[in-house]
């Protein structure tokens, strides 16, 4: 499948994932988010670098309980918490969340 | 997916305890590599898992591991984001570290150095071993 | 009792196969049941449809199957695993854009849920780890 | 009580060594597949010898893996049992736990 961003032709895949995770951009992230019915605020986007960081430091997109944690440990017990990370990227954060910052599918098959 | 594998696994009574013995090195096949896979997915699923690093196993805590060429990833990367996951009990063989000259201060800090007797009494008292 | 074997190797390969194969064999025939066969790292390959030799020898994956098909027994294989070597039902096999799924009737693609769950509710786990 | 598998030849592996060094008294180790040399016991294995007779671990080894290779029991100094698939399952069962040596 493509997305058409600006112009610019991305390869998802069925899921929505970007296929080559060179192409994301903060407007792919807008336009991914987009699918998701999703309208990105600085909200979002402090966890969407979160997620970044993350990948970038253990080379693994997170399962929810880790991102959970993650969070926590970088932003406090306020937003730490499984149901402020569901209000933002309904209706499964660490899925949804991971696919709009570019991150490569979780493959863990959990 | 079972969903009664959290249920079932939380169990605080210790007769469930499951032991990952992790006895081989990065890279070269992987075998470590699905053994963290096998604890990260522990640790999402809330299940309670204890790892051993044992024999060559050891040199996947080594600290300093450099991925550039090589198609792998950094294995010591994916080990450091356990306790993110909820696994903390991460036990390194202290013969098995002296045997290879390798120090405490070469390991990633996420570790336990336990030694000999305390290796048997951890194997005396799993419920279960997955052998990796 | 309630065996869980996890097979690790792949067949031809190796012995691991035929080992393990030979042991959940005895294990039925002793009347214990199989909780479950958990095809890891290249154990995956057991499940390949695409495994082909000449007649007068044994094809350890329909043999497996058999087992399986006879004694209706849980063959479980690891997905991660099974995409990175190339073994994929069609359902995957079509998400990621490949020509066909190769994966034998009878064995399923599953998490490493399963195994951990298979280790929480067996009575005995056995793995058969790789030859080479 | 820990039932023990090895399959890799003492001469080419270490992990026969490693299980004898981390076995504990009253466990149990079988030698299947390229393990099954072990009981041949040239000097390699040998040398673990001492320790293993203080401990009170039983030794066997899988029949059919043994035999396909044309090995033959009284070359080695330890006692060890040949034992079939079903033995073996047997084996497994007397254990309340097996690790795998690879």
């Amino acid at each position: 499948m493509i997305l058409e961003i600006e112009g610019k032709m991305l390869a998802i895949d069925e899921d929505g994932h970007l296929l080559k995770l060179a192409d994301w951009s903060k407007t792919a992230a807008c336009a991914l988010a987009e699918q998701e019915n999703i309208t990105l605020d600085e909200r979002h986007w402090e966890i969407i670098d979160l997620l970044r960081e993350f990948h970038a430091t253990f080379e693994l997109s997170p399962a929810m309980r880790p991102l959970v944690n993650y969070v926590r440990s970088k932003l406090g017990g306020e937003k730490g918490r499984s149901i402020y990370l569901m209000q933002l990227f309904p209706p499964s954060p660490a899925r949804v969340a991971s696919k709009i910052a570019g991150l490569p599918k979780p493959e863990n098959c959990l | 997916m079972n969903d009664n594998v959290t249920d079932n696994t939380s169990a605080t009574d210790g007769s469930k305890r499951i032991l990952l013995v992790c006895r081989h090195a990065p890279y070269g096949t992987s075998l470590a590599r699905e053994s963290i896979e096998t604890a990260l997915a522990a640790g999402a699923l809330g299940v309670d898992i204890t790892l051993l690093f044992i024999n060559d196993g050891v040199w996947q805590l080594y600290n300093h591991q450099q991925v550039s060429v090589i198609a792998a990833k950094n294995h010591g990367a994916m080990l450091s984001a356990l306790p993110l996951y909820g696994v903390e009990r991460l036990l390194v063989d202290e013969k098995s570290l002296s045997e290879r000259g390798i120090k405490a201060s070469n390991l990633t800090d996420i570790a336990e150095v336990i030694d000999k007797d305390q290796v048997k009494h951890l194997l005396a008292n799993c419920k279960v071993i997955l052998s990796f | 009792m309630k065996f869980t074997i996890v097979i690790l190797g792949a067949p031809y390969s190796g012995e691991t196969a035929d080992t393990a194969c030979r042991f959940a064999e005895a294990v039925i025939a002793q009347g214990h049941n199989i909780y479950r066969l958990f095809f890891y790292h290249d154990g995956v390959h057991n499940a390949s449809s695409l495994v082909t030799l000449p007649q007068d020898e044994i094809q350890l994956p329909q043999r497996w199957q058999q087992l399986i098909d006879q004694y209706h027994l849980e063959a479980v294989v690891c997905i991660a695993s099974a995409l990175r070597r190339g073994v994929a039902n069609d359902i995957e096999a079509r998400r990621f854009g490949k020509p066909c799924g190769n994966l034998l009737e009878g064995f399923e693609l599953a998490g490493i849920g399963e195994l951990l769950d298979a280790a929480a509710h067996s009575d005995r786990l056995i793995t058969f780890g790789p030859s080479s | 009580m820990i039932l023990h598998t090895v399959n890799k030849s003492p001469y080419a592996n270490q992990c026969l060594v490693d299980c004898l060094t981390t076995a504990a008294t009253g466990d149990t180790i079988i030698l299947i597949e390229d393990g099954v040399y072990g009981a041949t016991a040239g000097p390699l294995f040998d040398k673990s010898l001492p320790q293993l007779s203080e401990l009170d671990i039983k030794l066997y080894v899988l029949r059919p893996d043994f035999e396909a290779r044309g090995l033959h029991l009284g070359q080695s100094v330890l006692h060890f049992s040949l034992v079939d698939d079903h033995r073996f399952v047997e084996l497994v069962l007397e254990a309340d736990k097996v690790l795998s040596w690879y």
